[in-house]
């Protein structure tokens, strides 16, 4: 292991990594353990798009490391077979941390939800993501606690009858996009359970992230909050409600492409696409713009009803991570000395 | 004039004055010169949780008692021979553990009637008689230092801040210590500063001067230079032991350093000494919270770095449930306790003991863990080696319980021989270890019943572990009622086992008859010690032994327990180590507790054990 | 054709199947049958930490027991005399624990062979002899289901959804059950969906209706109801006896309740209760984590409110220092801890006892406070109460320890009269309680040792409290040592002063000159006192004792333990009240631990102790 | 006090507090605690300004509370004369949430540091904000851990050599006012210590604000950190770097007021004023603008430098408050029942 910490700063995410001598498939990464999600949960859907994108990074399955915390969600790491860890509740972007801090050589995801990743653990993720450590978290959000049968969660929205709110929540719930780029992501995005190949292309641009990647996964729990995301599913709402972030692409969508986005004061509005509108006003989608404030704006784009919901990356943009400065500092000093540990005890 | 000189065993001083007054600093520079001289010695920082109150209030007050002699010492003394007192709010605070007829040095420039009001004085002490039981000595240090330094170009204000090293000048002449060194110290200091470094001293260098003349002074004092064990000897704290153990424990391991800790009082300098020592491929990492430090720690053991989170009581309370995770995922982890005054925020830079039972047991299921306590400031170094050794070999998270005294007094230390410190070299897993070929996570060694550790990058060892409950061997989730019985005995018995590795307990009884037996856990070693020893001194027969191993307790002990009449432990808590000696080998404990964030003192506790002994004989 | 009826003093049945299978809601249906019936009972509701694991798997195999009478009974049973098995997989995790003999009803639709070799049965048990050590009813249940609700507008699926009403409505024949309960119960859960309710009640009835016509079922039982001293009963669970005590008790106190809570299994309940329960000024607070629940409830009670955390045992490591402000402020506020298994995450949904030593222990500094454990689902009501009464009274926080069996096991219990309940208002300070006309917040009633309880908004008690040392009666940051020495024994002494309040600790000891005794803690009290009738069912004698106060002990229990040759504490853990108990009494506690989370049998205990009792003898 | 319960829904932040019978003076608010931090300290003056305006409020003195963590600055509460508590390190926030949720009739002040609230206890503080709890946050941030002797905290610069950093701190700090409006903060405002009047402004706004308000104060640490707010202070440099926000007026500053701010994408720019100017581009500040965009957008105008830092009300919008909504909840239900313990305990 100690090999490939040569200190040198890495550009993309998975630099450093081994890469795999074999070609590996779907079954490589899919453990013995017998799944144990709900039917229908869409985590079975995250699962298997995940199995099935992890060969294509062509990376060694050995040098791959799942960390989770606890929830439904959290179970993931179990299935996935590579190295994992099954934390505690909140705490996997803390671990991690200390793990990708000392390990340029893995490639580290943390798996979490709504409840684990920002009721109790807000404060390890946001402290993570001003890091920029080398992390990709995955955030589960299906808007509830699933594996404690159904409380409302900090992104449940508000007025939400459940078991411990029966007269409905009081919390105004977290925009989780906004709440990262409030805390200096360097990456974000936002992708759906059911669409593989969305989920497929925005987890490769995250694996290449070399930082912390948050990536907010709608997910449906069919128990405790089934349909949550049916507008941006179901095929006479979605095509109205959900606006995909392609990298210079304007931001267009509808139902035959008859809907845009425009730039209103510092934010954004969602207007018809008719003659009246100067085609240039149609926003380009810019997600290495350097200002997170653009990124901010779109995010709030989308209230808890999803009307019209950003689908891709928000921000994408480089800055220096702390794995690798941390390792940089460290062999800087490793190489200037002393090293002489008799001469450290002697105090001279 | 010339000035007789007196010869002296042994001496306690005390200076004390502001928080901004340097009084820690002096002290340390003190203590380096008695180190230097070759006297053993033995040293207790004592300040306020604030960084600098207001000058001249009570609640400013830092001092500094550093107890030096020609013989082996153990701890920093009762009570000051000499007690300097740099202002009003220094002499109220002190006085009263000053003897009769010692000597008491005062800087009479801040006698002023507003300094004495501030802290409740009606009249100035010096001038009334109630101080007439102490040999006073009125300096006026202040403006002696400014007419020292009236040929630099520094203001008023500046050249008043060298007025603790006048006083240090003025102690190192009455104690014949040697000056070389700090005269070094400050030139390397201020060295961006040579005007403040040239200042100081000259103002160190006026003190020294003013007792060799005044008449004030008619005294001074040569205490011997101790006999010691041939050997190179430096002057150490405890938190400094501690991080040089870490950087040879890592070093011995051939193992990267991984520290996450949170900042927190008397904690914080092994952060900050370990932060410095990078070049032993040590890394550092101040995190969010107690819980992050510990966590990011345990994330760095998963790939097979030595991980280490530092605190004190509250951080305990707060990593507990992650170290419970440690627990359950049986990887190496040390976890260091500096203890202090509590419940709560408590007495921050104070000491204490009374954190024993929650590293035993706070933590929900039963989740066993190894404690040691170091006995010392220089045994910081030798505990935290084998701590780190332990959690190696047995696959687990190691307690190790300083406390405020040991992490910032000192005495001199050994410099050991890297060569004979221990191997700590690891094997992580390479191979599958199951029947089939495939790879048991929570197979265990026979012997130790550790499992192994297989780190991420190692080809066909791909694993989950986890919090729930799993299966032995496999390593599986496993709800079976059976199998969490045995896993449940099973992690107690690795920890159980722990104590297979023990040196037999050392029993310190001269005369082999003692009915008595003194026992003791972490720093109170010295004072017990010192007590024993007066105790001895005056004839009597008492036995001493020192327990560091907290967790499991030596196998030994219980028979040792049972020799004496009576068994006396003294702690600074509310006996929680008696507690389990109680429970454990249902011997009826005498335990002798204070909870004062002080060190016991020797006397209190040469007269607790005389007291004892003494009844201990008329039982008879 | 009309069967025959046989008369049994108590039957204990278990219904199995997937998570999905409507398992739980069919045993509390079932239970509440038998409580309007009259028998005396007690449930064990075990399933796993997954909502719904995938059909037909052991990980997703849910289970319902329950054990009811004709007389006074106080566990669960041990093994069961009918298991209804709704799959293979069901089948092969319960059959273990069924005697020769007994009957076994299993849902033959299920048993195909995917089903089967999904759970790793090679050939169909139903068709080797491989269980013909016990009474095999086939059953297809599924089928016989969609068969009896064809003319319902329903689709296959939701037709087999109701296959758990058709196996309630065969057991309701089986035991004679009234059934007019589960018919008004089914027609009001489904009020909105009226075809599934009817649905349902058709395969109720088509259940009961298989049974009274098959002629696989000869003969039906009836079990006497149970007699009871007269007034209103009604089956409660631990979680709701906890919801409805606080309920109570704020009530009583008068004051609105703050609970500030974190879900988590199998304390999660009581959240859900309370938080229907706001038109007794109950508010309720999700909060973001385990700190921030106690921290909310402790600022609410700082404002005057009944302050109250829910939580499990990794929810009070994170609790913990915060509850160690709770103990610094001497502030009232309540923690209940449902305890699980352990360590770390463990098996969240069973039960365990393993927390006692981290809640009275699980602290920096000495941090003592109140620790009471009811004994049954039913006892949680008056525990709680008591437990709020000693936090007002006392200004303390008091942990209350359940767990996962009370939590979720049911029995019946008496309807108190509200107006015999404790009158639990309290006074907050009004006036100034100096001798100067000022306010002292930590001047403290000398019966009780509690500090005023002033709360915001009274004009002329402005003061500032906080974790930091603080002088008795000013309240002011104290640095000084004896003070410090002084709060730590007051905090502790006021703690100890509780016991003084309890009644004498009842002896159950029928022919008064038993050698051994029997004694518990929490939830082990019906086990064991099953166990101790056994044993004196075959004619020995024993001794049994509860504790319901952990901390501080009875005051009698010394003695009452000195009075017994051996004294047997069976627990559900290593040994953690027996360690206390060998602590403070030093008496050789012969300890009973199992780890397996589930509560002891009766059977288990009364061999043990049979077997102990008879060594006892033998001694003689 | 539960007279005042009376459950209705506040519209400003003292709506319900009792109002003080006499005429409060400073004096009243200094309690006899001897103030210990170190000679010069910015806290000093903070304390003072407090203390002089709070008898403005016109409540009464018993009816106000102050929390805190641990830290210098967490010392604060000993010296003002109301009720208070100095509780635990980072747990202010939460604390106070239960406080302030069941008294509608306190005004509830939080006092914290850099460290204190953005570092261990950052997610009490976000949960705070997005509740919109009706609480003042005073944090006090100086950009470096004081109570332990000077580490780099949460908000100090990248580089910051440090006890704990010799070589240099790693992590991008936060930016407090980007952070809270990423938690859907209702009142965000920045001020300084030595501005006694700007303080006292922003202190008036924040305390009738109904919700939480968010007051990052910059405060000296002339210890270990002396001189971090230099630019925004020394004559020579501060008419450059400090951008005062007036909800209406243009954002307009420097000597002789020759620069100002104009929009630049989705973010600000600063420009000189002069003939080339269009002074209808120069952005009129709008504190009350629904989307946080904007005041997101102006949080970013500042690095670690300061070379350009809005100073003042950053945002103050009205949304509904946890507390409020919880009282109304609480009160209808009581109003409706039931009520009859006899009846709740016998279950029918
Ligand atoms: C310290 C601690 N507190 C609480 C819990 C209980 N708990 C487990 S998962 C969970 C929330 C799960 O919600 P989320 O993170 O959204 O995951 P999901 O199940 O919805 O995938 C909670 C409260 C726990 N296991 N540990
Ligand atoms: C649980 C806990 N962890 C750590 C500490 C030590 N500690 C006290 S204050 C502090 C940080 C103070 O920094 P800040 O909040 O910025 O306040 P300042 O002193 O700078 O005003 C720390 C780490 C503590 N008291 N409690
Ligand atoms: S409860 Fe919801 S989130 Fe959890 S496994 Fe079931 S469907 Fe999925
Ligand atoms: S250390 Fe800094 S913040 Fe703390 S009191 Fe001193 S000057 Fe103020
Ligand atoms: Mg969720
Ligand atoms: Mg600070």
């Amino acid at each position: 292991m100690t090999e490939v910490m040569i200190g040198m700063p890495k550009v993309g995410g998975l630099d450093g990594v081994p890469t795999s001598s074999e070609k590996l498939t779907r079954k490589d990464f899919s453990s013995d353990a017998e799944v144990r999600w709900c039917p229908g949960c869409g985590d079975y859907a995250i699962l298997a798009a995940f199995q099935g994108f992890l060969p294509e990074l062509g990376i060694a399955r050995e040098n791959v490391v799942m960390i989770s915390g606890i929830g439904c969600s959290s179970r993931f790491p179990y299935y996935v077979d590579t190295f994992g860890m099954h934390s505690i509740h909140g705490r996997a972007p803390a671990i991690a941390t200390g793990l990708a801090a000392t390990r340029p050589d893995l490639s580290v995801w943390v798996i979490t939800g709504d409840g684990d990743a920002l009721s109790i653990g807000g404060n390890h993720l946001i402290h993570a993501l001003r890091r920029n450590v080398n992390l990709k978290i995955l955030l589960f959000n299906n808007r509830i606690y699933g594996l404690t049968k159904g409380q409302y969660s900090p992104t449940s929205e508000v007025g939400k009858v459940t078991k411990s709110t029966p007269v409905g929540s009081l919390d105004t719930p977290f925009n989780p996009v906004s709440l990262a780029l409030g805390a200096e992501a360097s990456f974000v995005a936002r992708t759906l359970d059911s669409d593989r190949k969305h989920l497929t292309s925005v987890l490769t641009a995250a694996a290449e992230h070399n930082g912390t990647a948050l990536v907010e996964i709608y997910q449906n729990c069919n128990i405790f909050n089934d349909g949550a995301f049916e507008i941006l599913k179901n095929p006479d709402t979605r095509d109205e409600a959900m606006i995909r972030l392609e990298h210079g692409e304007p931001l267009i969508f509808g139902v035959k492409r008859k809907r845009a986005v425009v730039q209103s004061g510092f934010g954004f509005e969602v207007v018809d696409v008719d003659d009246n509108l100067d085609p240039e006003s149609i926003v380009r989608h810019d997600a290495h713009c350097e200002d997170p404030a653009y990124a901010f704006a779109l995010s709030r784009l989308s209230g808890s009803d999803l009307a019209h919901t950003p689908m891709g990356i928000f921000r994408q943009v480089k800055r220096p991570t702390y794995d690798s400065s941390l390792q940089t500092q460290l062999h800087a000093a490793i190489d200037q000395g002393p090293n002489d540990l008799q001469e450290l005890l002697r105090g001279k | 004039m010339s000035k007789h000189v007196q010869q002296l065993d042994r001496v306690v001083i005390r200076i004390a004055g502001d928080s901004g007054d340097g009084m820690q600093l002096t002290g340390d520079r003190f203590t380096s010169e008695t180190a230097s001289f070759g006297n053993d010695l033995s040293t207790l920082p004592n300040f306020p949780a604030e960084i600098r109150a207001p000058a001249g209030t009570m609640a400013g007050v830092s001092s500094f008692q550093l107890h030096f002699a020609d013989h082996d010492i153990v701890t920093p003394g009762d009570r000051p021979d000499v007690l300097v007192a740099m202002n009003p709010a220094a002499l109220k605070a002190n006085i009263k553990d000053i003897p009769d007829g010692k000597d008491v040095i005062v800087n009479t420039d801040e006698f002023t009637t507003r300094n004495l009001s501030k802290v409740g004085y009606d009249s100035n002490p010096l001038e009334d008689d109630s101080l007439s039981r102490v040999r006073i000595h009125p300096v006026p240090l202040t403006s002696m230092t400014v007419e020292a330094l009236k040929d630099f170009d520094l203001g008023k204000k500046d050249a008043q801040r060298s007025k603790n090293m006048f006083a240090l000048g003025l102690l190192s002449w009455m104690y014949n210590r040697p000056t070389a060194d700090t005269e070094a110290f400050l030139l390397r200091r201020f060295a961006k500063q040579p005007v403040i470094a040239h200042a100081n001293l000259a103002a160190f260098k006026a003190g020294w001067a003013y007792g060799e003349t005044t008449e004030s002074f008619s005294v001074s004092y040569e205490v011997a230079p101790a006999p010691v064990q041939p050997g190179t000897y430096r002057t150490i704290t405890g938190n400094k032991a501690l991080a040089l153990g870490l950087t040879a424990a890592a070093q011995r391991a051939e193992l990267p350093l991984f520290l996450g800790s949170y900042p927190i009082t008397p904690a914080s300098d092994i952060l900050h000494e370990l932060s410095a020592l990078k070049s032993f491929n040590i890394a550092t990492f101040q995190a969010e919270d107690e819980i992050a430090g510990v966590a990011a720690a345990l994330g760095a053991a998963f790939g097979g770095a030595l991980g280490v989170t530092t605190t004190s009581g509250p951080g305990i309370s707060l990593k507990s449930e992650t170290i419970g995770l440690a627990v359950s995922l049986e990887l190496p982890l040390l976890i260091i306790d500096v203890q202090r005054g509590g419940p709560s925020t408590g007495l921050p830079t104070k000491t204490e003991q009374a954190d024993l039972l929650q590293t035993m047991y706070g933590r929900n299921g039963e989740s066993p863990l190894p404690i040691i306590a170091p006995k010392s400031p220089g045994d910081c170094f030798d505990a935290v080696i084998e701590a780190v050794g332990m959690a190696l070999t047995y696959r687990t998270p190691v307690i190790l319980l300083s406390d405020g005294y040991l992490a910032n007094g000192s005495e001199p230390w050994e410099v050991p021989n890297v060569s004979e410190l221990p191997d700590l070299r690891v094997e992580f897993a390479t191979e599958p270890n199951g029947d089939d070929g495939t790879f048991q996570p929570y197979k265990r060694d026979p012997d130790t019943l550790a499992r192994p550790w297989a780190i991420p990058g190692t080809k066909g060892l791909e694993h989950r572990v986890g919090g729930i409950e799993k299966a032995n061997i496999t390593g599986e989730i496993s709800y079976d009622p059976d199998n969490h019985d045995m896993m449940v005995k099973l992690r107690q018995a690795k920890v159980d086992g722990i104590a297979q590795t023990y040196a037999p307990t050392e029993i310190d009884d001269p005369t082999g008859d003692a009915k008595v037996l003194a026992l003791g856990w972490g720093s109170t070693y010295g004072p017990i010690l010192a007590g024993v020893r007066r105790v001895r001194h005056d004839g009597g027969k008492i036995a001493h032994a020192h327990v560091r191993h907290m967790n499991p307790l030596p196998s030994d002990l219980g028979d040792i327990l049972r020799r004496y009449d009576t068994v006396v432990v003294p702690e600074m808590n509310l006996g929680q180590f008696a507690l389990l000696l109680r429970a454990k080998y249902l011997v009826d404990i005498q335990s002798y507790n204070k909870v004062r964030g002080l060190p016991f003192g020797a006397t209190e506790l040469g007269e607790l054990f005389a007291s004892i002994v003494k009844e201990a004989q008329s039982d008879d």
